[in-house]
């Protein structure tokens, strides 16, 4: 191996031109190697070769969706994060091909659109920077300081040095050692409370108007075995978030889609039609 | 005072004799001259950047530090050892241009993981800036042992709270991430003012971030697109099933 | 190459204008000049000092070296720092009359211990917190030594009587902790969440751990804290005048 302390994905990162991919077709394109769905995105959007700001958003997200239900069907685990970008491009999707009916309150395909656009490009803007500041000249690489110091110049009055981050280092682990961890984590195939509720929180908290989640949730995020815990645990939590006035749900009648969106400051007026009956 | 020939290795007295400088005292000079050797001294003596304020405490009185220490930078700046501004301290460092010549003996450092990289830019780039922030640029959470072990390194801190409600903790860099990099300051990150101006730097998207117009019929490609098949997924490796370890 | 006022300022150029010496073609000065600025950077940054041999070995084919250090000696000859020839190696040292400079500058740093760090933070964290609560949180006990250590770096205070029996006296945090650390306020201090969000706290911590938020005030007392009073003062040994060492 001739870069043996480089992994595959630092090299992969080391040349992050748009031609990679498509010029080495044997590239597999594995989820460990990627920081998330938003860079898993990023990397299918250069795949367009065209510039961030002229991306087809609604290829982007075909191109996502095709890739999870790939993973899904060689029964490839994704991490829920990667379910969350599903279920939302999916809506997104359905946004971008319905036309807007009148009085429709939701933000348009497009607005959402827009909105992964600038996250996409802001991602990539921090990559570019990463790499820029990562190539500077560093000191102990590139310069050097003097090998041979001749004094320290104490600054600080106090003869005692000590950091916030030491303090906190070992207040952290001296409280940790006294809290006895006896506590086994609990094996997944259960949906808890709290993951749906974070879930929720990732999906809805940016969603200021009203969307039909639900649906999404359930086709990405739960296996077939799992749709039970998964309905009854997101919709205990959605329950426990409109409780706590994070959030507003609204049904049409039964068994019709769950609409949720983040609750506006001001409330009460909305609540009313929460109530669906 | 001095004359000819020695006085071209003792470019104190030279510009002495040829400043054209306001201040031509030539008593004013020499007490400057004296303030920069002993700042020459100080600097030289240590491996961390001095702070002007320690400098202060240590010079003549009246003298006026960043005016010595910017005259003893520019006297420094084509050799090989060059006088840098780190905040508001300053270090001697080697000459950036012989990296080729130093890096040779530097000792192999650990190398930071992707993530770390990426999690420091977000930092230096939006800083302050929360952990819920850094979320959303990333869309991933950030694991757990990053923050922790960038602030092992010395180059991130905590800041402080944000004055919003649930006061979240916010981080930033610190003065030897600046001197690691060779930064005199934030500012000069590269590329700061540029991404600024793009609006890439806001942590929400900014009113006048184009809108991408809606296609007529966003089932109709753009003509620089091509349709995706299943060849393309292929190429992309996309339908690639993952090789189980 | 380079004339005027900026050359006094790049004295290897300089030397070339003015140079009276032997070799005067340009080209082998400049091939000069640049080896010294690679002899300067490497004395510069090595651990010790630099021999002959060495420097041989890394500057290009050809250079005299022996001339090159003598010339480079030369010019550090009335500077702040001295290029030095300890038996045939060189290295940089303060210039001998600045060594008054240096000698000030003797106060070593030392690092607080482990213990102390920890009992720091939680009366940083648990404040007002007593001896006997600090032996709860932590398990063992504090020791007087690391208690009286902690006042002398002045970010620990006591701050008064608990209203119990025995009245045990509370410790508090000082403005010049919140200073040297960095904070705003105590309340700035991070909580369970961020802990472990930086990853210095296990996300897996039993359910009935919590941590307390610190006062927003740390300076009032609390409903069951006396002030200290002068007698208490006078109990604690605070009253007598300290005896210098």
């Amino acid at each position: 191996m001739p870069d043996k302390d480089e992994t595959p994905f630092e090299r992969l990162w080391a040349d992050n031109d748009t031609e990679r991919a498509l010029s080495e077709p044997a590239l597999v394109v594995d989820v460990d190697g990627f920081e998330g769905p938003l860079d898993l995105l990023l990397h299918l959007a250069r795949n367009q070769k065209v510039d961030l700001a002229r991306i087809s958003v609604l290829a982007l997200a075909e191109q996502y969706l095709v890739f999870v239900e790939r993973a899904r069907h060689f029964r490839l685990e994704l991490a829920a994060d990667y379910l969350v970008m599903a279920a939302w491009l999916a809506y997104l999707k359905s946004k971008l091909l319905i036309p807007r009916q009148p009085g429709d309150e939701e933000a348009t395909g497009e607005e959402l659109a827009a909105v992964l656009q600038f996250r996409l490009q802001r991602l990539e803007a921090m990559r570019d920077a990463a790499a820029r500041l990562v190539n500077r000249n560093r000191l102990g690489r590139d310069v050097f300081a003097r090998g041979m110091p001749e004094a320290v110049i104490v600054e600080k009055r106090n003869e005692y040095s000590a950091s916030l981050y030491d303090l906190l280092t070992a207040y952290a682990s001296q409280r940790q050692r006294q809290a006895i961890t006896n506590v086994t984590i609990a094996k997944r195939g259960v949906w808890s409370l709290k993951e749906a509720r974070a879930i929720l929180m990732r999906l809805v908290g940016q969603m200021r108007d009203w969307t039909a989640l639900d649906s999404f949730l359930l086709d990405y995020l739960a296996t077939p075995e799992e749709r039970v815990t998964a309905i009854a645990s997101s919709f205990a939590a959605s329950l426990e978030l409109v409780r706590e006035g994070h959030l507003e749900m609204r049904q049409e009648q039964a068994f019709a889609s769950l609409y949720m969106r983040s609750k506006p400051k001001p409330s009460g007026i909305k609540l009313m039609e929460a109530t669906g009956d | 005072m001095i004359e000819g020939g020695p006085a071209a290795v003792v470019p104190f007295m030279k510009e002495d004799d040829e400043s054209t400088e306001n201040d031509g005292n030539p008593a004013e000079r020499l007490h400057l001259s004296e303030a920069m050797r002993m700042a020459e001294a100080l600097v030289f003596a240590s491996a961390e950047p001095v702070t002007e304020k320690a400098l202060a405490a240590r010079l003549p009185d009246g003298i006026d530090v960043p005016r010595a220490m910017a005259e003893l930078q520019r006297f420094y700046e084509k050799r090989g050892v060059n006088l840098v501004r780190v905040a508001d301290a300053w270090a001697f460092r080697t000459a950036g241009d012989l990296a080729f010549l130093m890096s040779r003996d530097a000792v192999q450092q650990k190398k930071l993981s992707r993530a770390a990289l990426e999690v420091l830019a977000i930092i230096a780039y939006h800083q302050p800036v929360t952990r819920a922030e850094m979320e959303d640029i990333r869309g991933v959470e950030t694991s757990k042992g990053t923050l922790d072990l960038l602030m092992e390194t010395g180059w991130v801190r905590m800041r402080g709270r944000r004055r919003v409600p649930g006061r979240p903790v916010t981080y930033g860099t610190t003065e030897s991430f600046l001197d690691h990099f060779g930064l005199a300051e934030v500012r000069d990150l590269p590329g700061m003012e540029e991404l600024k101006g793009a609006g890439l730097l806001s942590t929400r998207m900014p009113s006048n971030f184009s809108m991408p117009q809606p296609p007529a019929d966003p089932d109709e490609l753009t003509e620089d697109e091509d349709p995706l098949s299943d060849i393309d997924l292929e190429e992309l490796g996309l339908l690639t099933p993952r090789v189980e370890e």
